[in-house]
């Protein structure tokens, strides 16, 4: 009981904490990857704080993070489209999250989520808590996604005299379109 | 278990403490509204270390799409009125405008 | 899983629901913590709710309005 | 009242709200100790009433005539809104752009919808039982509908949200639970009392009145967040000022096409778009509000 909460200290230490300092300075970029992180992080630190108090009702927290953090980052990457995009990627601390954040998603994650489905043991809190984390990973890779893509084909100019036919899907070249959709 | 209870709680407060400090010492709202996102998140941290998860769950569920969504609305919808105001003081001739039939 | 299923048939626009009912069903069920008779009807019915909003996003998203306005 | 003297006002308040609150907290219990007089009888309570969230108790049950004002808040500010924030006549509406969103966040949008959707009814269903309730789960139902403008574009969460019909379940939700309210004065009881009976403790049919109430604070929480954003986004994105011509640049929602939108109105000539050219105030013509 005691290592789950001591988990979570440490991880509220380690990942939690920097992103408020990532979120309070520099470009708009770095912020929005701040908050990014902050959501994987936070709802990981919940997950371990359901587990150390020995709450399984508490695992809500996690999962409603879960589908609404990457929601808010989304936002985000909508919303500040310009000021994404007329910085490019210049503030070292931005691009290195923007490369690691899918790797430490995949990583943290499961190094989380896999030792409290052993502790949890067989059954369907096993399997919320695999969902949970599907959706976490899921959701932060197509958050990433989505700022890296603003990034690459935020404004250019369309042709005038363009028609709006937003008929299907429209595909542009972001490179690289690997399915993310989460879950 | 007590110690590390407390430890959490002391953590969970801190944060709170600087991302609110930050939020207050952030001027503009854009920057202000990434800040609010990460003090939201310490505020529901907290409030689930000192086991109120109904008020946590509140906070997350407002703090982490909704009140971005509703602040950078706000802030697209005024800047596009200083905007508007600005080019119809400058005549309105915006120097970027592309339109099709070429206004003037 | 979305955008996959062209509705051309009366199975074919019954599918997409369908499958998505079954997902979110599956979803409920996972989520509760105890089991049982009306556990599972409310979990039904809000996966129904689910698997046809489901459906009208991906025609809002993908239509421009003319089919199958979701009204 | 001089400067003076007001300040004296003040300071006579303040001074006795300190003196006040410094010794209300002398009687405070420790912190984070076992014991708490309102908290064991509120504990009490809610276990006599089969409801195994406490906090649900207090809120729908032993306090629901608080939560009833709480509610009537959210509905009153979304009716604020919507009066602040409704199309006037010196404004028309541009119709919005399609947005350009890489298709794995879009596909992304679609599929996460309706599993935040149904985790929102989750929360709002499981309110007596687990952490949560009407107000957190509607304020999710929400928010995934949103998901529709954050990830596609307006134009297609305008085709799944109908505005009318989210504001009368906006006020059905509040009418809801003021008649809820009422079922215990026709039981003989006081208003809002929990007048059915409690069910098996730790299912979703106990807690008596507390799921309905969560299931009508849900649906007005909900409609009532939609129609709050609807107006937001309303004025961000479709409604400019009609004395300004320069609808085309760059005000709208992304996509700088540069192309002059025709305003959403039928008689209006759409396609050489003599709408907004003349900077006359009344050009366009009257626009229903929303």
């Amino acid at each position: 009981m005691n290592g789950w909460l001591s988990a979570a200290a440490l991880l509220l230490l380690v990942g939690f904490a920097p992103t408020v300092w990532g979120a309070a300075s520099g470009p708009v970029r770095r912020r929005v990857m701040a908050q990014n992180l902050a959501t994987l992080a936070g709802c990981l630190v919940l997950l371990l704080l359901a587990q150390g108090y020995a709450r399984p009702s508490y695992v809500d927290l996690a999962l409603v993070l879960a589908v609404l953090g990457p929601a808010g980052t989304l936002v985000y990457a909508r919303l500040l489209a310009d000021e994404l995009a007329e910085r490019p990627a210049r503030d070292p601390v931005a691009r290195a999250l923007g490369r690691a954040m899918t790797p430490l998603a995949a990583v943290c994650v499961p190094l989380v989520v896999l030792p409290l489905c052993v502790a949890t043991g067989p059954g369907r809190a096993m399997v919320k808590l695999l969902a949970i984390g599907a959706l976490l990973i899921g959701g932060n890779i197509v958050s990433t996604r989505a700022l890296s893509a603003r990034h690459a084909t935020g404004h250019t100019p369309r042709g005038t005299g363009h028609t709006p036919q937003a008929t299907g899907p429209e595909r542009h070249t972001t490179g690289g379109q690997s399915g993310a959709a989460g879950g | 278990m007590r110690p590390v209870a407390d430890v959490l709680i002391v953590l969970a407060l801190a944060l709170v403490a600087a991302s609110s400090t930050a939020a207050v010492l952030a001027r503009d709202p854009v920057r202000q509204s990434t800040v609010l996102a990460l003090l939201g998140l310490s505020l529901a941290l907290l409030f689930a270390v000192l086991q109120a998860p109904d008020v946590a769950l509140s906070q997350l569920a407002v703090g982490s799409a909704l009140t971005p969504l509703m602040l950078l609305l706000s802030v697209r919808k005024v800047r596009r009125k200083g905007k508007e105001g600005g080019s119809h003081r400058n005549a309105g001739n915006r120097t970027g405008s592309t339109d099709q039939e070429g206004r003037r | 899983m979305s955008g996959a299923v062209k509705p051309s048939g009366a199975a074919a626009k019954a599918a997409e629901p369908a499958v998505w009912w079954a997902v979110l069903t599956g979803l409920w069920l996972v989520l509760v913590s105890s089991l049982d008779t009306l556990e599972f009807l409310v979990g039904a019915a809000a996966a129904l709710l689910g698997a046809f909003a489901a459906r009208a996003a991906r025609r809002a998203a993908a239509g421009d309005g003319n089919r199958g306005r979701p009204r | 009242m001089s400067r003076r003297a007001r300040l004296w006002v003040l300071a006579v308040g303040g001074l006795g709200l300190a003196v006040l609150l410094f010794a209300a907290s002398l009687e405070l219990p420790g912190f984070g100790g076992d014991w708490h007089p309102y908290g064991v009888r509120a504990v009490e309570a809610a276990l006599a009433r089969h409801t195994s969230n406490v906090v649900a108790a207090v809120n729908f049950d032993q306090r629901a005539f608080d939560t009833l004002g709480e509610e009537s808040i959210l509905f009153c500010a979304a009716l604020g809104t919507v009066v602040l924030l409704r199309q006037t006549s010196d404004e028309h509406r541009v119709r919005p752009e399609p947005a350009r969103v890489a298709p794995p966040v879009r596909r992304y949008a679609l599929v996460a919808l309706p599993v935040t959707l149904l985790i929102g009814l989750y929360i709002v269903a499981h309110g007596q039982l687990s952490p949560g309730g009407g107000f957190q789960g509607g304020v999710v139902v929400a928010t995934a509908l949103h998901l529709l403008y954050i990830a596609v574009d307006y134009r297609a969460l305008e085709r799944i949200r109908p505005i009318g019909l989210y504001a009368m379940a906006d006020a059905a939700g509040e009418a809801a639970y003021l008649l809820l309210g009422a079922a215990g004065l026709i039981a003989g009881t006081a208003y809002l009392a929990n007048v059915l009976p409690y069910g098996t403790f730790n299912t979703l049919a106990s807690g008596g009145t507390v799921p309905l109430l969560n299931a009508a604070v849900g649906v007005e929480v909900a409609s009532g967040v939609v129609v709050l954003l609807a107006s937001f986004l309303d004025q961000a994105v479709e409604i400019v000022d009609a004395d300004d011509p320069d609808s085309s640049g760059r005000n709208s929602d992304q996509d700088n096409s540069g192309r002059p939108r025709a305003p959403d109105n039928s008689d209006q000539p759409p396609a050489p778009d003599t709408s907004g050219r003349t900077p006359t105030p009344h050009n366009p013509p009257e626009e229903k509000p929303t």
